[in-house]
C-alpha cells in the first residue's frame, strides 16, 4: 500500500471553471492509499512544486497524482520536483484534466465527475508503480562504417573531424565504391574521378580513419555504445605494409587474360592486380581462384620480382576484434541482372550494355580510352537506344529479378549520357524510351531540357518492346510511342540499358548481425521515415547510402553527413542514460518461444539458456529471453506478443494498465 | 442459520511492532476491543486482507494472555507484503483458532522441556514458551535453544532478554550463524549447538525451524538418544480451507490444518514424506 | 502397419539410436488407447498400438521428453507433425534429442461420436477397413467408418505430415482440400450476430474449466498459464459468470491464434463437448482471408502471422465492413 | 411401494415442480445429458448417466461464500447465505446416490460446512434403479447395487409403470406430493428387472476389479510403489477427472474485486493441477506424479484409512469415459493388483 | 438520485503516448468538444494494447473500448501499429464472430496533428455506442455500478 498525495491543479481557470477542483480534492480522499490531497492555483509553478516537494517530505509520500495539463507539458516538470524531494520520479503520474477534461467540456458536473475518474485511475496506477532507475552504459568513442563508397567515405571524413576514430570496412580491395567507375556526374558534368579521389586520399592519410579494406564484418554483437564487432580481414597474399603500389607484378603476372570487374569486363587484369590507379589503399592483391603459385605452387614470379618483398603466399585472413560506439551501415548498390530480360537481347548482343558499362565506354580512364566503339567490333556507334526502367516500377510479380520501386538515378544519368554522347560525337541519333522523365532536383529539369532542346535527343514516352540483332550486327529495336501512338521500328547500333539498383547483396546479411530491419526491398529502415531518416531503429545504427533507398551522389552525401553528426551526437556522450520503462521478462515464466523477439523492432531481445531449480531440486535448463535495457525503447509490442505473460513493460504493467481499466470503470 | 467457520470476523490491529527487518508482530483485537477467541499454543488462525489474500498464521501470543492476540508474521508474498504495509487502526479479517495445537495440558504436563527454534520458527514456539512460563509451576525446566541469521533477525528478542531470561528455571542458549560486531554470545547453527549443549534426553523437545535445520536437529538429537515420540515439530503451514475440507495440506491421511499442525516425529514416521 | 512400427521401434532400440519410445499403450477396451514410452522390445510387444483408435497428438509429450537423458522416438500422424514443427519453431523441442517417424493416418474413430450415436456398453470395437464393427453388452452394432470419426478426423485438414520427419513408414498422403474444414465456421458467420450469441452461449456455458483442452493443446506449451498466474491479472479457477467462460475461451484462442495447427485435440478431449475448435478455426479462416494462407507447423521458417505485417494490412474495420449480420 | 404408469409421467413432474423445484438429466443438443431444471416440455434422458455428476446440487462448482466492502481502514463482513428452497433431484442413479454420503463425510463433519449442509437439507434426492449399465460401471467393485439404489426415494421403470419407493423421512414427504397419482403395489416387477440386471452388472468387464491391494499393504507401500511413475506418465495434468467425479471435493477458496466491492468465492479444484499446493513458500507436490499419486491415493487409502475402509470412489466411469488420456482408477487399481 | 434514464455510455480509449494521447491534447487545445463519457488510457504505443485490457473493459462495465494509434507507417516505433491493426482485426473479428456486437470495438489511426479528427471520432464512437445501448453481451454482473 502506497502513502499517496494527490495534487489538483486549477490552472488558473483553464481547470477551475469547468471541474471544480476543491470537490475532486475532497472526493480523492477516499481513494485507497491516499493520505493527502490539496488543490492549488497552478501546481507547475515554483510554489506548487514546493507544495509537492514539502508534502512529500511531510507525509512521507511514496506515490504523487497531480491533475493537471496533459503529462505532455509538465510530467517531466513534476517528476523533477519529486526527485528533489527524494522520491523517485516514476512514483509521479500525472491525471489530464485539462486538455482531455476541462476543455473539452463545458458542463461543470459531468467535468468534475471525469476528473475524479481520471484521477482514480492514475491513483490506482500509482498504487502499482515501483521506483525505477534509469541505466548507465559507457560509450566506446569510436565508429565503424561499413562500405566505403561515397557514402562511407564522407561519413568517415565528418566523424574523424569531430576528433573520433573511424574505421572503414571495404569489401572491395579498395575503397571508393560505384563512383570510381563513373565517367561524369549530372547534372554539372564535372568529373567523378576529380571530385572523388581527393577524398579517397584524404581519408588515407588521415589519421583518425583506419580502412580494412579487402575485409567484411564477421560479426557483431553488443548494443549502443558498445558494439563488439569481428572483422574478417581477407587474405590478399600481399603485405600491405610493404607494398609499394609500384604495380611492377602486375605487368609481370603470367595470368592476364581474367576480365577487369572495373571495367565491367571489357578488358583483362593480372592474378595479381590494383583494381585501379588511384586505389586507396594502393596495394596489390592477388586473386586466388586465378593465380597459378596459390592454385597449383608453379609461378611465383610476382615474389621474385617484388623488390620490397611484399608477396605473401601463405598469408591467411585475419578476424579483427574492436570495439565501437557506433555503426553506420553503408553498404551501397548494384545494378540487377538483366539476363533475364530476354527481350532486350542483353545476352545476344555484346553491343546491349547496362549504363554502367556504358559509362566504363565512355571513361577517359576506361577500356577504350574514352573513344566510344562499340563493344562487338570497335566501330562508331550511330545510333544509340536508351531504355529507361529496366526492372524499376515493375508490377509484383517482378519474376525477372525487377523492382516495383523507381531507382530515382536512371533518368537523370541517361540525359547525361545522351549529353556526353551528342557533345562528344554529335552526329549520332540519340533515342532515349521513357516512361516517365523524373527530374526533380536543383539543374535537374533544366539538364534534362538541355538534352532534348539543345542536343536534339529524342526522348520517346514508350516501351521497348524487343531487342532484336540483326545479320548485320545492328540491332532492330521495336518500341510504341505511346504520344504518337505509333510503332516504332529503329536500327541501332548500339542500346544501353538503364538496369534498376538494388541494395548489395551483403547488406541482408549484416541487418541479421545488426538486429537492424530491412523492408521488403532489402533497404535497411529508417528509425522514422520523415523524423529519424539517417537511424535504424536499433540503436546506434545509422544509415547512409543507397543502403537506405535509391539516392543520387548529393543526397548520398547529405545523408552521410547527417549520419555522421548522429554518430557525432553520440560519441560526445561518455554515458548513455537509458529509458526505465523497458521490457521487463519474467524468467520463471518465460517459454523460450521466440515471439517477443519477431515483433522487437529494436532487436533489443536476445535468448539465453539458463539453469533453473525445479521444485523437486533438479535443475533444467531453459531458453529464456533476455532484454537488453540499452536497446529496448519501451514500445511494448513484445508483451502482447508474450503468451505466458512473462514480458511485462516497467511503467505501463499490465496490472497498471488493467488498475487504470478497472478504475475508469468503476 | 449454521454458524459458518468460513466466514471470518473482523480484527483491528492495534499495534504493529519491527522484530527484524523482515518479521512485524501484529496485535489484534476484535471490533469490540476484546479478544477475537481463546485459543491453544500452537493453533493457527487465517488471517486476511479481502481482494488480496488469506493465509494461515500462527498465534503467537499465549492463550494466557487475556487481552489481544499476536501473529508474528514473515515478509514472503503478496499478502505478507501488503500486512507489512499496514498502519495501526487497519481492519483485517480473521478466522479460528485452527489446528490440534501443543499438548501443554497432557503430554507436556510435568515434563522438562527443551524448545528448539530457528528464525521465523520461533513464532509459533513463543506462544506455547509463554504459556509455560505463565504456568510455571505445571512444567519442570525450561530451555530454550534459539538461533538465527544474525542477531537482528532475532524474532522477539526484547522479551527473550527482558523476560524469559529472567524466568526461574528457565534456560536460554541463543546462537547465530556468523560472528557479528556487537554480539558476544554463541556463534554457530543450531544442530551443531544442540549437540554441544548436551541437553537432557528426559527432556520433551519441541522444535519449530526451517526443514534444513529440522532435519539436522533431529538427527543430532537422535545422536544424544532422544526418541521420535518425545520430539514434537509444528508443520510448515499450507493450508487453504484450515477444516480439513479443501484437500490441499494432507500429509498421507493426516490434515495439517485439522490433525496438526502439531506433529510428534513418530506420527510423521508413518506418514509419507510429503512436505 | 502396426508390425512394421513396432519393427522398426525395436530397430532403433537395439541400435542404441534411440533409448525410448512414445507411442500408444492399448488399454482395457479397444477405444481407450493411452500415450505411453516405451523402453524395451517386450514392453513394444505388449502394448504398443497403433490402429484407428489411436487418436492423442503425442507432440506435446516431447516439450518433456525431449529433455530428458537420451534421443527419444516418436511416432506422428500427420496433424501431429504440424504441432510437432510448430514446437520446434518456438524451440520447446530439442530437435536433437528427437527421433521422428511418420506414419499415416486414415482418420481415428472417436469413441465420444459411436456412444453419442446412442451406442451403450461397448466391449470392443474391430475395424475392417470401411465397417466398424462394435461389440456391447447389449449385442453387436455396426458403423461406417467415416461416421465414427470425430470433428477433428471427419475435416481433417491434410494426410500430408509436415517437413521434420527423419523416416517415414507408409504411405505419403494428400492435403485435403474439399474446403468443408470451415464449412461450421462460414454456417456461423452467416447466422445473425444474436444466433452467434446464443450459440456460443450455449456452448461456454457447459464449460467446466477443467482445463482439458488447454492441457492437451499442443500450442498452450507455456510453463505457465495466465489463468493460473497470479501475477497476470487474470488469474481464473473458476468461471463464475459467463463473462468468465466467454474470457477463458477468447484469451486462449487468441494466444494460440497463428500457432494453432488445427489438430483439434481441443474439441475431442472436451468432456462437455464443445466445440473449441471452431474458435481456433476461426482465426485460421481469418488469418487466410486477411494475411494470405497460412498453416501453423508448416513451414519452419515462416513468420507467425500475428508476429508479422505487411504494409497494406487490412484495417480492424474489416470486421465491419465484411458486412455480415447484426 | 407404489407405482404409477410411466405415460403418466410428465404429469407426475408437473405435480413434483408445483411443489418443489425439479432438476432431472436431460438430453442437451449434443445427445449428452445434463442435469437441468425440469419445465413443461421437459423430457427426462435416457442416457444412464449425466456428463458432470450430481454433486454439484449440494456442492456447486463456484459458491459465494461472503462478500466484503472496504472503506478506509475499515472491513464490513457481509454474510450473504439464505435459506435456499427446497428441490428434488429425481433420476440419480445409484453411484452419484451413494457420493453423496461420501460428501457427507467430509462436508458434514465438524466443523460442518453450512453451504453443504444447508443444501443437503432442502434436497430430496430420487434415485433411479439401472437397467442398462455401461461397460465403464464398476459400482460393484465398492458394494453399490446399481438396482437398488439408495437416496430418499427410489424408482425403478419396469414393464410401462413407474415404481417408488420411500427410503427417508423426506421420501416419504416426497410420495406424499404425489401419493394422489400413485397405487400401492408389491414389488414383484420390480425384483424381476433387479434379477436381470445383475446378471448383466456380474458380467460387466470390471464386475471383479479387486481392491485388496489396498487391504493388505500399509499407506507407505502404496504410497512407495513404483508404479505411480509409469502411470501417471501421460496424465496431462487437466482437471476432468476430477471435475466429472462424484466425490472429489478439493476445493480453492478466492477473492474477487468488483471495483466496488470483495467477493469470495469457493470454487471446485483439482488436486491434479501443477498449482493445487503451490503457496508463496513452497509447493508440497511438485510432481505429477506427487499429485496423480495424491488423487488415487485419496480414494484408495487416505479416505478409507479414515473412514472405516470406505472407498472414495463409487464406480460411475466418468472418468473412464471422459479422461483425455484414458488413464483412469481401474488402471491404477488392475495395475496393483497385478503383483 | 435523478430519476433521468438517458443512457450514457462508458466509452474506453486506449490512446498511444506519440500520436493519438497528442491528437488529444490538440483537440483540448483547440476546444473541441466531445462527450465526457470517453476516458482515455494513456499507452506507450497502440502494439502495447493487450486483448486482455480490451475485454478487460468490458468486463469492468465499458459500453465501448476504442483504441488510437499513430497512421500506419508513422509509429513511433517503427512498426508497433502494425501488430496492433492484426491483433485487433483479429480480436474484433473474434468478438464479432462470438456475437458480440461489434460496433463496440474500434480502432482509429490519429496522428498529433489530428485534434479535429480526434474529435469526430469520439463523438461518432460515443453516438454509435450510445445506440446500441448498454454492452450486456460482455458483461459481468458483479462489476456493474450498483445503484
Amino acid at each position: 500500500m502506497q502513502r499517496i498525495g494527490v495534487f489538483v491543479c486549477h490552472c488558473g481557470t483553464n481547470i477551475a471553471a469547468t471541474v471544480d477542483v476543491k470537490a475532486v480534492a475532497e472526493e480523492l480522499k477516499n481513494e485507497p492509499g491516499v493520505v493527502f490531497t490539496a488543490d492549488y492555483q497552478y501546481m507547475c509553478s515554483e510554489a506548487g512544486q514546493n507544495l509537492i516537494q514539502d508534502t512529500i517530505r511531510n507525509e512521507r509520500l511514496t506515490g504523487v497524482v497531480v491533475c493537471s495539463c496533459s503529462p505532455r507539458m509538465h510530467e517531466a516538470t513534476f517528476r523533477k520536483a519529486a526527485a528533489k524531494a527524494g522520491l523517485n520520479s516514476y512514483m509521479v503520474e500525472v491525471a489530464n484534466i485539462r486538455e482531455q477534461c476541462s476543455w473539452i467540456h463545458k458542463d461543470k458536473v459531468s467535468g468534475t465527475e471525469k476528473a475524479i475518474i481520471l484521477a482514480r485511475a492514475a491513483i490506482a496506477k500509482v498504487q502499482l508503480n515501483a521506483p525505477l532507475t534509469p541505466g548507465q552504459t559507457p560509450v566506446t568513442k569510436r565508429a565503424l562504417v561499413i562500405g566505403g563508397g561515397i557514402a562511407g567515405i564522407q561519413c568517415a571524413l565528418d566523424i574523424a573531424d569531430a576528433g573520433y576514430e573511424v574505421d572503414i570496412v571495404e569489401k572491395k580491395s579498395t575503397i571508393g565504391g560505384k563512383m570510381t567507375q563513373i565517367d561524369k556526374t549530372f547534372p554539372t558534368l564535372d568529373c567523378a574521378s576529380c571530385i572523388l579521389t581527393p577524398k579517397m586520399v584524404e581519408v588515407a592519410q588521415n589519421e583518425k580513419i583506419h580502412i580494412y579494406s579487402y575485409s567484411e564484418v564477421e560479426a557483431v554483437t553488443g548494443f549502443v555504445g558498445n558494439f563488439d564487432v569481428k572483422i574478417r580481414k581477407k587474405a590478399r597474399y600481399v603485405d600491405e605494409t610493404k607494398c609499394t603500389g609500384c604495380g611492377e607484378c602486375t605487368t609481370k603476372c603470367p595470368m592476364k587474360k581474367i576480365p577487369n570487374e572495373f571495367n565491367m569486363g571489357f578488358d583483362n587484369r593480372s592474378a595479381i592486380y590494383i583494381p585501379f590507379a588511384q586505389a586507396v589503399p594502393k596495394v596489390a592483391t592477388i586473386d586466388p581462384d586465378h593465380c597459378n603459385m596459390l592454385k597449383n605452387g608453379k609461378c611465383g614470379v610476382c615474389a621474385k620480382i617484388c623488390t620490397a618483398n611484399a608477396i605473401d603466399y601463405k598469408q591467411q585472413d585475419q578476424i579483427i576484434e574492436e570495439k565501437y560506439g557506433a555503426i553506420v551501415a553503408a553498404t551501397g548498390y548494384n545494378h540487377i541482372d538483366v539476363s533475364k530480360y530476354d527481350e532486350f537481347a542483353y545476352n545476344q548482343s555484346k553491343d546491349v550494355v547496362t549504363s554502367l558499362e556504358f559509362e566504363r565506354l565512355m571513361n577517359a580512364a576506361g577500356p577504350t580510352g574514352g573513344h566510344l566503339k562499340r563493344p562487338s567490333d570497335g566501330r562508331d556507334p550511330k545510333t544509340i537506344v536508351f531504355v529507361q526502367c529496366v526492372g524499376s516500377r515493375e508490377a509484383p510479380p517482378c519474376a525477372k529479378g525487377g523492382k516495383e520501386y523507381c531507382s530515382k538515378i536512371c533518368c537523370m544519368y541517361t540525359a547525361k549520357h545522351a549529353i556526353l554522347v551528342k557533345d562528344h560525337y554529335p552526329d549520332t541519333n540519340v533515342y532515349v524510351f521513357y516512361i516517365d522523365v523524373r527530374t526533380p532536383g536543383k539543374l535537374f529539369d533544366e539538364f534534362y531540357r538541355r538534352a532534348v532542346e539543345q542536343y536534339g535527343v529524342h526522348y520517346i514516352k514508350g516501351m521497348v518492346g524487343k531487342v532484336a540483332p540483326q545479320g548485320d550486327g545492328t540491332l532492330m529495336v521495336q518500341a510504341s510511342d505511346l504520344i504518337a501512338n505509333d510503332q516504332l521500328h529503329i536500327k541501332a547500333d548500339m542500346v544501353v540499358l538503364a538496369a534498376a539498383i538494388e541494395p548489395d547483396k551483403s547488406a541482408r546479411h549484416l541487418a541479421t548481425m545488426l538486429t537492424a530491419s530491412m523492408d521488403t526491398n532489402d533497404f535497411f529502415t529508417e528509425a522514422h521515415a520523415k523524423l529519424r531518416p539517417v537511424e535504424s531503429p536499433t540503436a546506434g545504427v545509422f544509415l547512409a547510402g543507397v543502403a537506405q533507398g535509391p539516392k543520387d551522389i548529393p543526397e548520398t552525401v547529405v545523408q552521410a553527413g547527417a549520419a555522421a553528426s548522429k554518430v557525432i551526437g553520440l560519441l560526445s556522450k561518455d554515458q548513455l542514460t537509458g529509458n526505465p520503462c523497458v521490457a521487463n521478462p519474467d524468467e520463471l515464466m518465460c517459454n523460450g518461444c521466440s515471439s517477443c523477439e519477431k515483433v522487437c523492432p529494436y532487436g533489443a531481445i536476445t535468448y539465453a539458456d539458463k539453469e533453473f531449480r525445479q521444485p523437486d531440486r533438479t535443475v533444467a535448463i531453459r531458453r529464456v529471453a533476455q532484454v537488453n535495457p540499452a536497446v529496448c525503447q519501451g514500445c511494448g509490442a513484445c508483451t502482447v506478443a508474450c503468451p505466458s505473460g512473462a514480458m511485462d513493460l516497467k511503467g505501463f504493467t499490465n496490472k497498471q494498465i488493467m488498475a487504470e481499466v478497472d478504475a475508469i470503470c468503476r | 442459520m449454521h454458524n459458518e467457520t468460513l466466514i471470518p470476523r473482523i480484527g483491528v490491529v492495534t499495534d504493529i511492532r519491527q522484530d527484524t527487518p523482515d518479521v512485524k508482530t501484529f496485535r489484534v483485537v476484535g471490533t469490540d476491543g476484546k479478544k477475537l477467541f481463546e485459543h491453544i499454543p500452537g493453533q493457527c488462525a487465517m488471517v486476511s486482507m479481502p481482494g488480496v489474500g488469506e493465509g494461515m498464521f500462527s498465534i503467537t501470543s499465549s492463550p494466557t494472555n487475556t487481552e489481544f492476540m499476536e501473529f508474528s508474521i514473515k515478509k514472503c508474498g503478496t499478502l505478507t507484503s501488503w500486512l507489512h504495509s499496514m498502519d495501526v487502526g487497519q481492519q483485517i479479517t480473521v478466522r479460528g483458532p485452527y489446528g490440534n495445537g501443543f499438548p501443554v495440558e497432557t503430554t507436556f504436563k510435568g515434563k522438562n522441556l527443551l524448545f528448539i527454534a530457528g528464525g521465523i520458527g520461533l513464532a509459533p514456539l513463543r506462544s506455547v514458551i509463554n504459556y509455560v512460563r505463565d504456568k510455571r509451576e505445571n512444567y519442570g525446566s525450561v530451555q530454550i535453544v534459539y538461533g538465527s541469521r544474525s542477531k537482528d533477525d532475532l524474532v522477539d528478542y526484547q522479551e527473550i532478554i527482558d523476560e524469559w531470561m529472567k524466568c526461574p528455571d528457565t534456560e536460554v542458549n541463543l546462537t547465530i550463524d556468523r560472528e557479528q560486531e556487537g554480539w558476544d554470545g554463541h556463534v554457530g547453527f543450531i544442530p551443531n549447538y544442540v549437540k554441544e549443549l548436551q541437553p537432557d534426553t528426559s527432556k520433551t523437545v519441541v522444535m519449530c525451524g526451517p526443514p534444513i535445520m529440522i532435519k539436522f536437529t533431529l538427527a543430532g538429537l537422535k545422536e544424544l538418544g532422544f526418541t521420535d515420540t518425545n520430539v514434537f515439530t509444528t508443520m510448515e503451514l499450507r493450508m487453504k480451507c484450515a477444516i480439513g475440507k479443501c484437500g490441499r495440506c494432507n500429509i498421507g491421511n493426516k490434515y495439517v490444518c485439522k490433525d496438526g499442525p502439531v506433529f510428534s516425529f513418530d506420527q510423521l514416521s508413518e506418514l509419507p514424506n510429503e512436505y | 502397419m502396426q508390425e512394421a512400427i513396432i519393427k522398426r521401434a525395436k530397430e532403433l532400440l537395439a541400435d542404441g539410436t534411440v533409448n525410448r519410445v512414445v507411442g500408444w499403450k492399448a488399454g482395457d477396451f479397444a477405444y481407450d488407447v493411452t500415450p505411453a514410452v516405451f523402453t524395451s522390445a517386450e514392453e513394444l510387444d505388449k502394448d504398443f498400438l497403433y490402429n484407428d483408435f489411436c487418436a492423442p497428438n503425442l507432440s506435446k509429450y516431447l516439450i518433456k521428453e525431449s529433455r530428458k537423458e537420451g534421443k527419444v522416438l516418436v511416432f506422428l500422424k500427420p496433424c501431429d507433425s504440424y504441432s510437432f514443427n510448430q514446437l520446434l519453431k518456438e524451440h520447446r523441442i530439442l530437435r536433437d534429442n528427437v527421433y521422428v517417424i511418420a506414419i499415416p493416418c486414415r482418420g481415428k474413430v472417436d469413441i465420444g461420436t459411436v456412444r453419442d450415436s446412442g451406442i451403450k456398453g461397448i466391449t470392443d470395437m474391430e475395424c475392417d477397413g470401411e465397417t466398424l464393427t462394435i461389440h456391447t453388452l447389449y449385442g453387436d452394432k455396426t458403423m461406417s467408418h467415416a461416421d465414427s470419426l470425430g470433428d477433428k478426423c471427419k475435416t481433417c485438414k491434410t494426410k500430408k505430415h509436415a517437413a521434420c520427419f527423419d523416416e517415414m513408414i507408409g504411405e505419403e498422403g494428400e492435403p485435403n482440400n474439399d474446403g468443408k474444414r470451415f464449412e461450421m465456421v462460414e454456417k456461423l458467420e452467416a447466422m445473425t450476430s444474436e444466433e452467434r450469441f446464443n450459440f456460443w452461449r450455449n456452448e461456454l456455458s457447459k464449460c467446466i474449466r477443467c482445463n482439458a483442452c488447454r492441457n492437451v493443446c499442443p500450442a498452450c506449451s507455456c510453463e505457465n498459464c495466465v489463468f493460473d498466474n497470479p501475477a497476470s491479472g487474470i488469474q481464473q479457477r473458476a468461471a463464475v459468470t459467463s463473462f468468465e467462460e466467454n474470457m477463458f475461451h477468447l484469451i486462449r484462442a487468441f494466444h494460440v491464434a497463428g500457432r494453432c495447427t488445427d489438430c483439434g485435440e481441443c474439441t475431442r478431449v472436451c468432456p462437455q463437448n464443445i466445440p473449441l475448435h471452431l474458435l481456433n478455426r476461426k482465426y485460421i479462416k481469418d488469418i487466410n482471408e486477411f494475411y494470405g494462407e497460412y498453416q501453423a507447423g508448416e513451414n519452419f521458417d515462416e513468420r507467425a502471422p500475428l508476429n508479422a505485417y505487411t504494409f497494406t494490412d487490412c484495417e480492424p474495420d474489416v470486421v465491419y465492413k465484411r458486412g455480415g449480420n447484426a | 411401494m407404489y407405482k404409477v404408469s410411466a405415460d403418466r409421467i410428465d404429469e407426475l413432474f408437473a405435480k413434483i415442480a408445483a411443489a418443489r423445484t425439479l432438476y432431472l438429466p436431460v438430453d442437451q443438443n449434443d445427445g449428452r445429458a445434463a442435469y437441468k431444471e425440469w419445465s413443461q416440455g421437459t423430457k427426462m434422458s435416457s442416457q444412464l448417466n449425466t456428463v458432470r455428476s450430481a454433486k454439484g446440487f449440494f456442492f456447486p462448482q463456484t459458491t459465494n461464500l461472503c462478500d466484503f466492502n472496504l472503506k478506509d481502514k475499515e472491513i464490513e463482513v457481509v454474510d450473504i447465505r439464505d435459506e435456499s428452497e427446497d428441490f428434488v433431484v429425481f433420476g440419480v442413479r445409484a453411484c452419484d446416490a451413494r457420493s453423496f454420503t461420501i460428501l457427507d463425510k467430509v462436508f458434514l463433519a465438524e466443523p460442518v460446512d453450512s453451504y453443504y449442509a444447508t443444501r443437503r437439507e432442502h434436497g430430496t434426492v430420487v434415485t433411479m434403479a439401472c437397467t442398462e449399465p455401461e461397460e465403464t460401471c464398476f459400482c460393484s467393485v465398492f458394494g453399490i447395487d446399481a438396482t437398488a439404489p439408495e437416496g430418499d426415494a427410489s424408482c425403478w421403470c419396469e414393464g410401462g409403470d413407474l415404481y417408488i419407493r420411500a427410503n427417508t423421512e423426506k421420501g416419504e414427504q416426497f410420495v406424499s406430493l404425489i401419493s394422489d397419482m400413485l397405487t400401492e403395489c408389491d414389488d414383484t416387477a420390480v425384483k424381476a428387472q433387479q434379477e436381470r440386471v445383475k446378471d448383466i452388472l456380474s458380467k460387466l468387464p470390471f464386475a471383479n476389479v479387486s481392491t485388496d491391494y489396498f487391504e493388505k499393504n500399509t499407506l507407505l507401500d502404496v504410497f512407495n510403489s513404483e508404479k505411480w511413475a509409469k502411470l501417471s506418465e501421460s496424465c496431462l495434468a487437466c482437471g476432468t477427472c476430477t471435475f466429472v467425479c462424484p466425490t472429489c471435493q478439493c476445493y480453492d477458496i478466492k477473492d474477487f474485486d468488483t471495483g466496488h466491492g470483495i467477493k469470495r468465492y469457493r470454487t471446485w479444484d483439482s488436486c491434479m493441477y501443477a498449482d493445487f499446493t503451490k503457496m508463496a513458500a513452497a509447493n508440497s507436490r511438485n510432481t505429477q506424479m506427487q499429485r496423480f499419486r495424491q488423487r488415487f491415493m485419496h480414494k484408495l487409502v487416505y479416505f478409507p484409512d479414515n473412514n472405516n475402509g470406505e472407498y472414495g470412489c463409487v464406480g460411475c466411469g466418468r472418468c473412464l469415459v471422459r479422461c483425455p488420456i484414458s488413464m483412469n482408477i481401474v488402471k491404477v487399481m488392475k495395475s496393483f493388483g497385478e503383483e | 438520485m435523478s430519476v433521468n434514464t438517458e443512457f450514457k455510455p462508458l466509452i474506453v480509449a486506449f490512446c498511444c503516448n506519440w500520436c493519438s494521447y497528442a491528437g488529444a491534447d490538440l483537440a483540448g487545445t483547440n476546444r473541441l468538444q466531445y462527450p465526457a463519457d470517453v476516458k482515455i488510457i494513456r499507452v506507450p504505443c497502440s502494439c502495447r494494447v493487450n486483448p486482455m485490457f480490451v475485454l478487460r473493459a468490458f468486463q469492468r462495465g465499458a459500453d465501448g473500448v476504442i483504441l488510437c494509434g499513430c497512421h500506419p507507417g508513422d509509429c513511433h516505433y517503427t512498426s508497433g501499429n502494425y501488430f496492433t491493426r492484426r491483433r485487433m482485426a483479429l480480436l474484433f473479428s473474434m468478438l464479432d464472430y462470438m456475437g458480440i456486437e461489434k460496433e463496440r470495438t474500434r480502432v482509429e489511426w490519429v496522428s498529433a496533428a489530428e485534434g479535429a479528427k480526434f474529435a469526430k471520432t469520439m463523438n461518432e464512437f460515443v453516438e454509435t455506442v450510445t445506440k446500441l445501448g448498454e454492452n450486456r453481451r460482455l458483461e459481468d454482473l458483479r462489476c456493474k455500478k450498483q445503484s
